[in-house]
């Protein structure tokens, strides 16, 4: 666990996978925690729930800025940090995190948005007028490493994922130069039905065997 | 006695009624989120959650909750036969692409326009959080906001143009609430039904922009009143 | 057959899945032929396999323009009518066809590419810098109709497609007005497993059963 | 007796020594087409079709072939254990998002600065297609070319600037020829390689841009002299 992140220097940019309590990587961020690189730039849906999720990595002070759609009331180090103004956020709307991701990782590097026209999410970004319709320019967003949880990997880096935990694992995947996955197995090479893996192996670097932790 | 408005489960009762049979339907937090226990028994609706699925159903019973199927608030749901899990990209690929008959969601202000703003109060202490919404209503090809007609210390709540943080512009169709539900039209706002007991003169006394009316508006049609 | 295909209109936009001989909706096509509807603009891969795919359909000239990344030397009737002037040809990476159709879906109206830049493809399209490389701008692309072929439905519509037949079909589905699929079988709703489901019900609004017809 | 040049098997088998052990590989049509048949045995490489397949094995026997399992030039294929389908967007989220790490085209034309052109000769007959090509050689993290040094009427292929229609620019890594590798640097073409009983002077002559090389250039290795 600690060697799969043992190589996250201070300043990274790391993306966590996870929404609503579901199919978070717990056990590697737990591992980020002991590992102790700071100043880390983070994109995750939310921002912790008390010490669980990414709030103990806020609680160790790991973390300088963060994109999230909805850090969470039950955020509680986060929110403290960001009424101090020790952390910096960047709020973007939830369907917009996910495809900027997918943009970083399918080679898109801006995409014009009907999202937030008219908003504060507007602001300092390029409008546009499209066949008649107000439209906003978002660009891609990447990371150095993505930590994801999946319920299953074959050797190779194959994933599957397990109901709502799937949420925004798969993309992280694809948006990251390393992504870590945290399973709940791991099966021979070829065991997985071709016709339903979620993540090809493609897009798996390391891969973490552990018991699955659940932060109600 | 004094009349009574209606009460949040009311307002989601009168909701349930703009549910087609067949609909595929997100609904947000608050009073939205009672809904679903309102849907006729003759109507099937196919719940969407933008963590990633289509086909929800009610909240999983005690002793059987499953922490990997989850709603987008973090409550353990069931599924319906039929159901698909996705990403939460394909999930708003389904919101932003105009793919879902309905949203619903809670309101803050709604502007005669349609304005909506939902997610945030100024000066409220924290960082806010959009979540979804953003993307759900800029994409619903029908959006209903459900919401109390004035806030807690008696503010109207529709008005002429939105003074808290805007969630989207020209998205809001419907407003029902505790008073009345209110068409958003090209021509304004337009009066369709009062809560049972009021006249459109009382409503209108709580709502900041002009509302348009026939000379006789129904009263709301529920079942528990 | 026919009655899926009977409201589709002259001067329709009408997609088609397929590619490499696989995951064409053949059926649907000859019921299209057999309508007879004229004047159609068309988006696919290709252009046919002389009478096979969509052969038939510009044998029978219903067909007045298309958009394809590879119409292909088999295409027989539609080279002989692009030698003539008689059809229009709007020539697309296949990665970019499959990405502009997504776009529509996912409600994104135009996105920056990397592909074609200092190409013929590039030609009357919008270049920008950045991030210090070149870039086109894309418009997205949408139909009234796609027609696609899918191994299995649930009578809901809910999708599972079968080895490389999937290719186009998944992504078309969420790019038109109206998705009509042929597929091999119906199944009751709920057998299909949710987790491998790829093509959600929301996307379908027909089905036809019939016995796959495959072109060499 | 006067020198050979390359069979296009030898092109292929020269080019199958570049591909490393797990790398993920895209093989275009033409020359491409033949180098799975030379990887060397203790190397393992995943080879995808953008039709949507990561892990194709070679090509089905007789009487074994399933039409839905074809690659992208329609040839029914077989897969090795870990391979996976998706969608043909998802296909080419891999190959323009730059996560392929060795991709493999044939060439019409290279010109010195690593501009590609491959998909249509100047007044052919026909409307041409552009297929997957532009998009792979956008995306490779390493894109070789692979073709005859010069074309069939005896023109050089390897040029100062594409007279053809490109299919992208400044994108080739290497050219591996009947002739020669040779690699494309910011320095110009660099000259890796020659073939067996070649000088890098006869390999300048049929190449139109400059050649740099070291003074001892090593002969192409191959098992099938």
């Amino acid at each position: 666990m600690d060697l799969a992140v043992a190589d996250v220097p201070d300043g990274a940019i790391v993306m966590f996978g996870g929404f609503g309590g579901a199919g978070f990587p717990n056990n590697l961020i737990q591992g980020l925690a002991r590992r102790g690189a700071r100043n880390l730039r983070v994109i995750s849906n939310n921002c912790g729930t008390g010490d669980g999720e990414l709030g103990i990595l806020f609680k160790n002070r790991q973390i300088r800025h963060v994109v999230a759609a909805f850090p969470g009331p039950g955020a509680t180090y986060f929110q403290q940090q960001f009424d101090a103004g020790e952390v910096e956020l960047e709020l973007v709307p939830q369907g917009i995190l996910c495809e900027r991701m997918r943009a970083f990782g399918a080679g898109i590097p801006a995409f014009y948005s009907p999202v937030g026209v008219g908003t504060d999410v507007a602001k300092g970004k390029e409008e546009r007028v499209i066949r008649g319709k107000r439209y906003i320019l978002e660009q891609a967003l990447g990371a150095d490493y993505a930590f994801i949880k999946a319920y299953r990997a074959d050797r190779m880096g194959n994933l599957v994922y397990r109901k709502a935990a799937r949420n925004f694992n798969p993309i992280m995947a694809t948006a990251a130069k390393i992504t870590i996955v945290e399973v709940d197995e791991v099966v021979e090479t070829g065991t997985l039905d071709p016709e339903t893996i979620v993540t090809p192996s493609i897009y798996v670097d390391r891969i973490v065997v552990a018991k699955g932790i659940h932060n109600a | 006695m004094p009349k009574a408005r209606l009460t949040r489960e009311q307002i989601a009762e009168r909701a349930a009624l703009e549910l087609p049979d067949g609909a595929y339907v997100n609904l947000g937090w608050g009073i939205p989120n009672l809904i679903a226990a309102y849907v006729p028994k003759d109507v099937v609706v196919y719940f969407h959650s933008e963590n990633g699925i289509l086909g929800m159903g009610p909240r999983a019973k005690a002793g059987e909750e499953d922490y990997d199927l989850v709603d987008a608030m973090k409550v353990p749901v069931t599924l319906v036969p039929g159901a698909a899990y996705f990403s939460q990209v394909d999930a708003h690929v389904m919101t932003r692409g105009g793919h879902l008959d309905i949203c619903i969601l809670g309101g803050l202000q709604v502007s005669e326009r349609g304005d909506l703003a939902n997610w945030r109060v100024p000066g409220a202490k924290g960082a806010g959080g959009i979540g979804g919404a953003m993307d759900i209503s800029v994409g619903a090809e029908k959006l209903i906001v459900t919401m109390e007609h004035n806030s807690k210390d008696g503010q109207r709540k529709i008005v002429t143009a939105c003074s808290y943080p805007l969630t989207a512009i020209e998205c809001v169709n419907t407003i029902i609430t505790d008073l009345a539900v209110i068409d958003v039209t090209t021509d304004g706002l337009v009066l369709r039904e009062v809560a049972p007991g009021f006249t459109p003169e009382e409503v209108q006394e709580q709502t900041e922009p002009k509302l348009r009316c026939s000379e006789n508006v129904p009263e709301m049609a529920l079942r528990t009143k």
